[in-house]
């Protein structure tokens, strides 16, 4: 019969109509977020060791490396995202091999300046020189050619 | 997995009539230029292939060439085929349109002359660009394009 | 019952007018109904027919005085125009008749037109023929048969050219009707001509007034007007020289051909000058027009009918040919004759059209004769019939020919015209010649391998073998031992003509002898090349007869010389003379004028209705200062 | 003075404080109607006459015609007005009520059609006040119109429908035309 | 006679464009006389940044394609380049695959539902199946961690196992999905006015949908049974019961419909795979710098809205040569212009919500 | 208590102003225009909580809450849409028509609020009160659709211009068969007198009686207030807002939010009236003074059109079309013929 | 002093210059729709007599207003069938302009 489906559908609205409603208070209340969420990225600067995977794995050129030769170790003087460029693919996160670099389930990322997004996650001056001259410097040479080695510019 | 490439036959047959083509282990079909027509025209209307699905169109910008790249699907007998061709003109690559056989190969031209520059010829209204605007400079997808600007660093 | 059916005989030709009316307006697109209307119409006509005609049969007043039934048409100053409906013997026969027959073909039309587009359409045109034709057959006034007259001319126009895609059927039609209307030119002068010599043609008023003709008029004029009325029955039922359009008729769908071109419409010629015959009567050099036009135009055409090919055409001459016996009959006097004829022919005429009918269905519309062969084996009931048929109109007894035939023969050898009686004779001979050599070229003999016939379905078969069992048994009303039908129709007074039995069996012999001699030519001998032989040796006669002695060609050659250069004469004159002086001389004078007044008129809207208002204006001011009473009525009539 | 404003106010009728206001405003938009150079323009202005109008009709004591005028006016006449100067647009509206060249012999015409009217009218003679005019007005017309005159009511009614069934006819587009 | 047709510029700012999309009509009254379909307002040339990324990198940019299922849009990639290197996925791997793939064909359908239904004018039914992909894309959330561009695929496997919560949440989620798509059924599909706004409207004729390349669902509506998965089942497709909706007339209703009953046969598909899903790896062997051998390759799955390919050539480096996506929706708007033509205004938004497209896609 | 409140104030208003010596014929006009503020003010009232109402119900229908951070459960969300609206610039496009353009927005309230001097909110609560009150509330409320396409047409905008054309077809179509629902009941009363015509509903109700015309009309007056499912005027994912795409702020805030709401009270008091019983208690509960429950019948019309209106999908033009003219007309024709038929039994019984 | 009463005369007064607008209208506007909007003043003026003429002089007879109804329903057809030839005419010759209406067939 015609007007079935028009009552079959003033029915189910009438339903939702004292239903339960699914609106959360946002931002009095929140959601949980989900351990693995994408959310604000966390440096653990003692975990670091400045090795310049992260900025290699990146897709988009994010991540802003500068580090200092302090003795035989990379130090890492400053760790600068350019949030407004990111992707939150994790790559960077699965790139590191000494879980350094984390995410966490802060979301509030906004800025009121687009220049204020920018996520500055360490930026410190380098310590004074210790000298530990038995660690090899190849590897050092390397992690830095590794760092150098950005990818192309993009065309 | 199953077998979905066109059978040892068909694809002799294919050779025989069209002795310029070339057929790659994974049975890829490499064609010269001027029999790119003619093949696709059988292959479309011939009932043993009845390939009536042009699935892809696509084209890759080679140091010495162009490469035009089609993927075709058969319906009916459920074979699928990847056919190639070569555009050796680098500076005016030219290539005669598919439209008259599938109107699929519409847009997907359209894509191919606005991103490589390849102009598709014995279709009205083509070439035409779609996704740039028209009077861009150049044609993105070569490799040899520049392109200033970008974000800053 | 029969007393309502008597009274109420105007329902007979209504009944087809109500299905014409209803095919046409309310259910043509539904083909089978369409045709159930029209059929039930005809069958509920042919139930009131069959109710008056017993009661007119069975009350012997009605032989002396019809029954009249009549209001008035129209009336003017000495014109008195009346429709009726007239019944008495012959009426009512031939009412019956048609009705019967009509009946009985509709049913066969609706499967021998089964699948054609236009069916519905060519029931409503049956049925307004069938109401036409009755119409004119219950007329009891001279215009009304006119216009039923003109009518069926209209409808046969109508059915020959039915299948209009068909250019030699647009032209039969054409030529039908311009035949026809050549005759009926003179037909309607004759009426004209009664009406104002005697100032009625109300038949009964007629037949009293013209009984003492010489108190109105001259026996000149009377000559006159009987041979123009005469020309009308020449026209409509085919005697010479205005038979040529009747073979082409055959173009029609063949249910056409049986009822109309065989049975009915035909013969409205004849019934016409039977029902004028108190005119004819009165002038005895008309009357020996009639009998001689009628004795040669039924030689005349069963000559041509010997020779012909196609099927139908056979049975169209050979219709001329009857139709010409009637006429010979009628020239003769006797009504009596003609109409028992006219009886007889029309059951087995129809019947051999029907037949025919079958054939060409069976095989395609394959029409040459000489292409059939053996169908009686596959197509029984038609062939079967046929042969009744045959055996009818060559006039072999008891079947319904020999009757008929046998009282013309009579007729005329008793009336002491030895001349027409062997003309009559012959053509007997020769009818059962021809009419055999169709029955044993397209029935018997050998079956033509690339032919596939089959039996036509039964709501035509059923048609057939009632028309074959009247075939058969319809003459017996009239035998001359028993002479019902002499008691009945006559002109004067019954006329009891003693049997003749030299005629009688000189007649059969005749029709047997011309039996044989056509299965000797082709039956017997399967090569036929006696046949081949005879038409060789006398090929001149063979071919004037095939060409149907050229009587086309002569009208055509007729039409180039003289018609065409007297239409050149008048188009000089209208050139020169009606357009070069009255037409334009006059439209010079109006344009110069107009030239003058375009002027004023600009075309625009507005500036007309500016000068609409000025003259508002102009009124206004007049009647408002002029007279104050004047303009209080102007402006709403208040003091 | 205060008291004969006072008199003076009292003596003022409603009808005629309304009769004076909404005679100036159809006075004012009709000439409106045929100065204005946009017909659109035009055509809202007709608007505001018609209402006005009836307006004026409910100073006659006939609110059912007045309601009416504003149903078939206002509400369908103006509404296919605009509809046709729709379908018939052009780019610039603002030059498409101008005059033709017979504007002063129009408006010559006009003004004495006017004042001839104007002073017929004063021709008339009335008995000076008028009876009442019944409470109830629509009753009777509606007794009127399906006793009196329900020959010409049903006249118009098919008037109205031989109107709808011509305009449709003339107004339709011929599609076989429109191929090309 | 003469008729005016006038020009109406709908978009690239217009509501029911799904995006940024421009159609230039030409208008006889509401009649469409004329269609031209502008797209390439969001052309990024996604293509063109690939040839600057590894192998690895292009997978957060196939995300950006189709948006609303990007977890498909992985997985052609990552499957073409498999295909070039000649990679075993571990089987746990593909099952993973199949399953987000499917919830990913789910949200994706849904949003196309809750879409044609706003734009249809239902806009009751646009919040409904947000509301529901919401739990949709919580669960993909809680294996990849972000709520649309996750990507999740790994060239040889995935970037993680499920977590455990996730197969409590996912049966919680399969049990309602009939009845939500009841609901969508009740309030939509059932709907007389939905009905005579979608049936018999921009019909597709199924050879003209073939000549036209169009794949997915607008083929599938036109009667046409091409479901890559069941044509030629990649991954583990094969191993699955699922069925193929298809159209009768393929009109805006069947096109509408089929999504719904592919709603349905994705929980089935998703019910198998958890019930039969090994244990085992996720990632499979691969090497640390992907460095394919020179070649070519073209994969191609069934994406929510059509046949997805990836053709990839490699020069041998670690960055893809040149790499080439054949998108469903930008193929399927390609009859767009003349599927539009003598249809009103009103149905140019019923069919171009019918053919379901996200600009993303098309304009890559 | 309560039940003659205004009536008692008018009352009390006329003397006051007599006692001031002011001539009756300015205390009419004084009173006139008291009446006519408190109906504006009663429009716009109306107006903003219906506004709230609206989206609170289409939260609701949706599974969300809707506003609630204003003022307690978000109560005052219209007023801050109010102010919001009015502080807005009135974007003025490029050759536009400008005084239509102004106009429009401004003349789009006045047939609803004409149309309310003869509505009966109560037992003698009547503006005026008029023997032809339904008559001129149907001519005033045809008024509307030349504002709406003022408002088209002035903007100069292909969008708008086709919803001009659309408001146009449709509110003329649909306006026969509303009229010709109400007929019937016209017909059972014998009166266009509204008060007259709620008297006549002492025993019987008309919805019971006339269910069909009742359909029509409501049918017919969500037609008539271009609200979905027939709200192709503005239809949004179509024609953006149709004869409202160019307008911003307070001629927007107009156009949406009084002049849809007003004509939507209209529709609905008039559907109170005509088949709801107007401001007759039902079931004896007189205590509750009439003018409550005219306003409670009123209000649960809206509800409905709300409901209907968050519930069904937009029809095409020409189903609209086809609609109004192949099914409601005919059906409304025969309701009358019913209806008619029905009487000349009812008085041939003689009961 | 100041009256303002009515009586008859006014609404004549006001009808005959309503006519009189409307007849300016009629003469002078070169756009067809322009003179079809005063062709429906000068009948409204004559509605304004109508009903002046019922209300004034034979207030119970309902005559003026009866005939005031056919008027407009003459009036309201003949806009309907006027506004079809001027759309017919338009589609033939994009013009309304009358001053080109000058032919009398086409």
């Amino acid at each position: 019969m015609f007007g079935q489906g028009l009552l079959k559908g003033l029915e189910i609205t009438w339903g939702r109509l004292f239903g339960k409603k699914h609106t959360v208070n946002y931002p009095y209340k929140r959601i949980e977020m989900f351990p693995r969420f994408h959310g604000r990225f966390q440096l653990d600067v003692d975990k670091c060791i400045a090795c310049g995977l992260c900025v290699n794995a990146c897709p988009n050129k994010v991540i802003e490396m500068e580090r200092e030769k302090v003795g035989k170790k990379q130090f890492l003087t400053k760790y600068v995202m350019r949030i407004e460029y990111c992707l939150f693919c994790g790559l960077c996160v699965e790139s590191c091999n000494r879980d350094a670099l984390r995410f966490t389930n802060v979301i509030d990322m906004n800025q009121y300046r687009r220049k204020w997004v920018r996520l500055t996650l360490v930026d410190r001056p380098a310590p004074e020189a210790e000298e530990t001259p038995e660690e090899a410097p190849a590897k050092a040479a390397k992690a830095e050619a590794a760092a150098g080695k950005a990818p192309d510019k993009e065309g | 997995m199953a077998d979905y490439r066109l059978p040892e036959e068909l694809m002799e047959a294919l050779k025989s009539k069209f002795p310029g083509m070339e057929v790659s282990e994974r049975q890829d079909v490499t064609l010269p230029l001027d029999d790119l027509v003619p093949f696709m025209t059988e292959i479309k209307e011939n009932p043993d292939y009845a390939m009536d699905f042009l699935t892809n169109l696509t084209c890759v910008d080679y140091p010495d060439y162009f490469e035009m790249v089609y993927n075709l699907v058969s319906f009916s007998h459920g074979y699928t085929l990847m056919v190639k061709t070569r555009i050796e003109d680098k500076e005016n690559p030219e290539i005669p349109s598919l439209i008259p056989l599938w109107s699929g190969a519409d847009w997907q031209e359209r894509e191919v002359y606005d991103l490589l520059g390849i102009v598709f010829t014995g279709c009205p209204g083509h070439p035409t660009r779609i996704f740039l605007e028209e009077n861009f400079k150049g044609h993105p997808l070569r490799k040899d394009f520049q392109w200033e600007g970008g974000r800053e660093p | 019952m029969v007393e309502f059916a008597m009274h109420n005989a105007w329902l007979v030709p209504l009944l087809p007018a109500l299905s014409f009316l209803i095919i046409i307006f309310l259910t043509k697109p539904w083909k089978k109904l369409s045709a159930l209307v029209c059929v039930a119409g005809m069958v509920l006509s042919c139930v009131i027919a069959t109710l008056a005609a017993y009661g007119v049969f069975t009350n012997h007043e009605f032989t002396e005085k019809p029954l009249v039934y009549s209001v008035r048409w129209f009336s003017m100053a000495g014109l008195n125009i009346d429709v009726g409906v007239q019944l008495d013997p012959t009426s009512a026969m031939m009412m019956f008749m048609v009705t019967l027959v009509a009946s009985l073909i509709f049913i066969y039309a609706t499967g021998y037109m089964e699948g054609d587009p236009g069916y519905s359409v060519f029931f409503s045109y049956l049925s307004l023929f069938g109401a036409s034709m009755l119409l004119l057959v219950v007329s009891s006034n001279l215009l009304q048969m006119f216009v039923a007259w003109e009518l069926v001319g209209l409808c046969s126009y109508l059915l020959i050219g039915f299948y209009s895609h068909k250019i030699s059927a647009r032209e039969a039609a054409k030529k039908a009707f311009i035949t026809c209307r050549v005759a009926d030119f003179g037909l309607l002068l004759g009426l004209l001509s009664l009406q104002i010599v005697f100032g009625t043609l109300n038949l009964t008023e007629l037949a009293e007034k013209i009984s003492h003709f010489e108190q109105y008029t001259t026996m000149g004029i009377l000559t006159l007007i009987a041979l123009l009325v005469f020309a009308g029955p020449i026209g409509k039922s085919g005697q010479f020289p205005l038979h040529v359009w009747l073979p082409d008729a055959m173009e029609g769908p063949t249910p056409v051909s049986a009822l109309i071109h065989a049975a009915t419409m035909v013969v409205a010629g004849v019934y016409l000058v039977g029902r004028t015959l108190f005119l004819f009567h009165e002038v005895p050099t008309a009357m020996e027009l009639v009998a001689v036009t009628g004795g040669f135009t039924a030689l005349f055409a069963a000559s041509i009918a010997i020779t012909q090919r196609e099927i139908k055409r056979i049975l169209a001459y050979s219709t001329v040919s009857q139709i010409g016996y009637m006429m010979l009959a009628l020239g003769l006097g006797s009504l009596t004759a003609s109409m028992f004829h006219l009886w007889t022919h029309a059951f087995f005429k129809a019947l051999m059209f029907l037949c025919a009918g079958s054939v060409l269905h069976a095989l395609h519309h394959k029409a040459d004769v000489w292409e059939m062969g053996g169908l009686i084996k596959k197509m029984p009931i038609t062939g079967w019939t046929f042969v009744v048929g045959g055996l009818a109109i060559a006039g072999v007894p008891p079947f319904a020919g020999f009757w008929s035939k046998d009282e013309i023969l009579l007729a005329a050898f008793d009336t002491g015209h030895y001349v027409l009686f062997g003309m009559a004779a012959l053509t007997a001979f020769m009818t059962a010649f021809y009419m055999w050599r169709l029955i044993f070229l397209a029935l018997f003999g050998d079956e033509k391998p690339e032919n596939h016939p089959h039996e036509s379905p039964l709501n035509m078969t059923l048609p057939l073998i009632a028309l074959a069992v009247l075939s058969a048994v319809g003459g017996l009303v009239g035998t001359p031992w028993a002479p019902f039908w002499q008691e009945w129709i006559f002109f004067g007074h019954p006329h009891h003509a003693d049997p003749n039995y030299l005629i009688m069996i000189g007649s059969v012999v005749l029709a047997l002898a011309g039996i044989y001699l056509a299965y000797n030519l082709y039956c017997a001998d399967k090569t036929r090349a006696k046949a081949h032989a005879l038409a060789e040796r006398y090929r001149f006669f063979w071919t004037v007869s095939y060409n149907k002695y050229y009587i086309d060609e002569i009208y055509l050659w007729f039409n180039h010389t003289f018609i065409d250069g007297a239409a050149r004469l008048f188009y000089l004159f209208d050139i020169y003379v009606v357009d070069g002086v009255f037409v334009n001389g006059i439209a010079a004078i109006t344009r110069l004028s107009g030239e003058g007044l375009r002027v004023t008129q600009t075309g625009r809207l507005q500036n007309y209705a500016l000068v609409f208002f000025l003259g508002v204006l102009a009124v206004a001011v007049v009647l408002a200062f002029t007279d104050p009473s004047t303009a209080a009525g102007l402006t709403g009539g208040v003091k | 003075m205060i008291d004969f404003t006072l008199t003076l106010l009292n003596s003022i009728s409603w009808v005629a404080v309304a009769f004076h206001t909404l005679a100036a405003v159809v006075c004012i938009s009709a000439l409106l109607v045929v100065l204005v150079r946009n017909i659109v323009h035009a055509v809202l202005w007709l608007a505001v006459c018609f209402v006005s109008l009836a307006g004026v009709f409910m100073t006659l004591d006939a609110a059912f015609i007045a309601a009416v005028q504003i149903l078939v006016y206002a509400g369908a006449v103006c509404i296919m007005v605009v509809f046709a100067i729709m379908l018939i647009r052009r780019g610039n509206m603002g030059e498409t009520n101008l005059f033709n060249k017979q504007v002063w012999a129009g408006g010559g015409v006009a003004v004495l059609v006017t004042v001839l009217g104007g002073f017929l009218s004063f021709r008339i003679r009335y008995a000076g006040s008028a009876p009442a005019v019944p409470e109830n007005t629509v009753d009777h017309i509606a007794t009127l119109l399906l006793s009196k005159y329900v020959i010409p009511f049903e006249v118009a009614a098919l008037l109205l429908l031989v109107a709808l069934v011509g305009a449709i006819f003339l107004a339709k587009e011929v599609k076989a035309d429109a191929d090309s | 006679m003469k008729t005016q047709t006038y020009y109406l510029n709908l978009g690239p700012q217009h509501p029911s464009t799904h995006g940024v999309f421009r159609i230039i009509l030409e208008l006889d009254g509401e009649v469409v006389v004329k269609a031209t379909p502008v797209p390439g307002y969001l052309h990024r040339g996604i293509e063109k940044l690939a040839e600057a990324r590894t192998y690895t990198q292009v997978i957060p940019y196939t995300d950006r394609m189709d948006y609303l299922a990007a977890m498909l849009m992985n997985w052609g990639y990552v499957e073409a380049v498999e295909k070039l290197m000649g990679i075993e996925v571990p089987e746990r791997a593909e099952y993973i695959r199949v399953i987000v793939g499917e919830l990913s064909r789910i949200a994706s359908h849904m949003i196309a539902t809750g879409a044609y239904g706003a734009d249809i004018g239902a806009l009751t039914a646009f919040t409904y199946t947000f509301r529901d992909r919401e739990y949709v894309i919580d669960l993909l959330e809680m294996v990849s961690g972000s709520r649309m561009t996750f990507s999740y695929f790994r060239i040889g496997g995935v970037a993680a196992d499920f977590p455990e919560e996730f197969y409590p949440a996912v049966k919680k989620l399969l049990d309602q999905i009939p009845a939500m798509c009841d609901e969508y059924d009740g309030l939509i599909t059932g709907n007389e006015i939905f009905q005579a706004r979608t049936k018999f409207v921009g019909i597709i004729p199924p050879e003209v949908a073939v000549d036209y390349s169009l794949s997915g669902p607008v083929l599938r509506g036109s009667g046409v049974n091409y479901d890559l998965r069941k044509v030629r089942p990649y991954s583990v497709y094969d191993r699955f019961d699922f069925e193929v909706p298809l159209g009768k007339n393929g009109d805006c209703w069947d096109r509408f419909r089929i999504r719904i009953e592919e709603m349905r046969q994705s929980k089935r598909i998703i019910e198998q795979a958890l019930e039969q899903m090994p244990e085992g790896p996720v990632l499979g062997k691969v090497p640390k710098v992907i460095k394919p051998p020179v070649g070519d390759a073209y994969a191609e799955i069934e994406s929510s809205k059509g046949v997805y390919g990836c053709y990839v050539v490699s020069d041998g480096s670690p960055k893809p040569y040149r790499v080439h996506f054949r998108r469903p929706s930008f193929i399927n708007l390609g009859y767009l212009g003349k599927l539009l033509e003598g249809w009103k205004i009103a149905d140019v938004i019923a069919i171009l919500g019918s053919i379901d497209i996200v600009l993303g896609e098309v304009d890559c | 208590m309560g039940e003659n409140i205004f009536v008692d104030f008018t009352a009390w208003l006329r003397g006051l102003i007599s006692g001031l010596g002011v001539p009756d014929l300015f205390n009419d006009i004084i009173l006139m225009i008291v009446k006519l503020a408190a109906i504006i003010v009663f429009i716009a009232l109306n107006a903003t909580w219906l506004v709230y109402m609206e989206r609170k119900i289409c939260a609701y229908i949706q599974s969300r809450v809707g506003p609630r951070h204003h003022g307690p459960v978000g109560l005052l969300q219209p007023v801050f849409d109010v102010v919001k609206l009015m502080t807005k610039e009135i974007v003025l496009p490029k050759n536009v028509d400008l005084v239509v353009f102004l106009l429009a927005p401004v003349l789009i309230v006045v047939p609803p609020i004409v149309a309310y001097s003869v509505l009966p909110f109560g037992k003698d609560m009547v503006a005026i009160d008029m023997n032809i009150g339904l008559f001129f509330l149907v001519a005033v409320t045809s008024l509307s659709t030349i504002m709406f396409w003022m408002a088209g047409w002035a903007s100069n905008n292909k969008y708008s211009l086709v919803g001009g054309m659309r408001v146009v077809a449709q509110m003329v179509s649909y306006e026969l068969p509303l009229v010709l629902a109400m007929l019937g009941v016209v017909m059972i009363t014998g009166t266009l007198n509204l008060s007259e015509v709620v008297n006549a509903q002492k025993n019987v109700w008309f919805i019971f009686a006339q269910p069909i015309a009742f359909l029509i009309y409501f049918i017919a007056g969500v037609a008539e207030t271009n609200r979905p499912p027939f709200d192709l005027v503005e239809g949004e994912s179509e024609i953006i807002a149709g004869p409202y795409t160019e307008y911003a702020g307070m001629g927007f805030a107009m156009f949406y939010g009084l002049a849809e709401f007003a004509n939507m009270m209209v529709i609905s008091a008039m559907c109170t009236v005509m088949f709801l019983g107007g401001w007759l208690a039902p079931f004896g509960l007189t205590f509750i003074p009439s003018w409550v429950w005219f306003f409670l019948k009123m209000y649960l019309v809206i509800f409905i059109f709300m409901w209907v209106r968050w519930t069904f999908p937009r029809i095409r033009v020409d189903q609209l079309m086809g609609f109004g003219w192949k099914v409601l007309v005919p059906l409304s024709l025969a309701n009358i013929f019913i209806t008619g038929t029905g009487m000349y039994i009812y008085r041939a019984i003689g009961w | 002093m100041l009256t303002l009463s009515v009586s008859l005369h006014h609404y004549l007064i006001l009808a005959a210059v309503l006519f009189g607008i409307g007849l300016f209208g009629v003469l002078t506007k070169r756009n067809a729709v322009a003179v079809l909007i005063c062709i429906e003043l000068m009948l409204n003026a004559i509605n304004i007599n109508l009903l002046a003429f019922n209300k004034y002089i034979t207030p119970n007879d309902f005559i003026g207003q009866i005939f005031s109804i056919f008027v407009i329903t003459v009036a309201a057809a003949e806009v309907g069938v006027g506004l079809a030839i001027v759309i017919a005419i338009y589609r033939n010759k994009l013009s309304v302009n009358l001053d080109e209406f000058d032919w009398l067939k086409w």
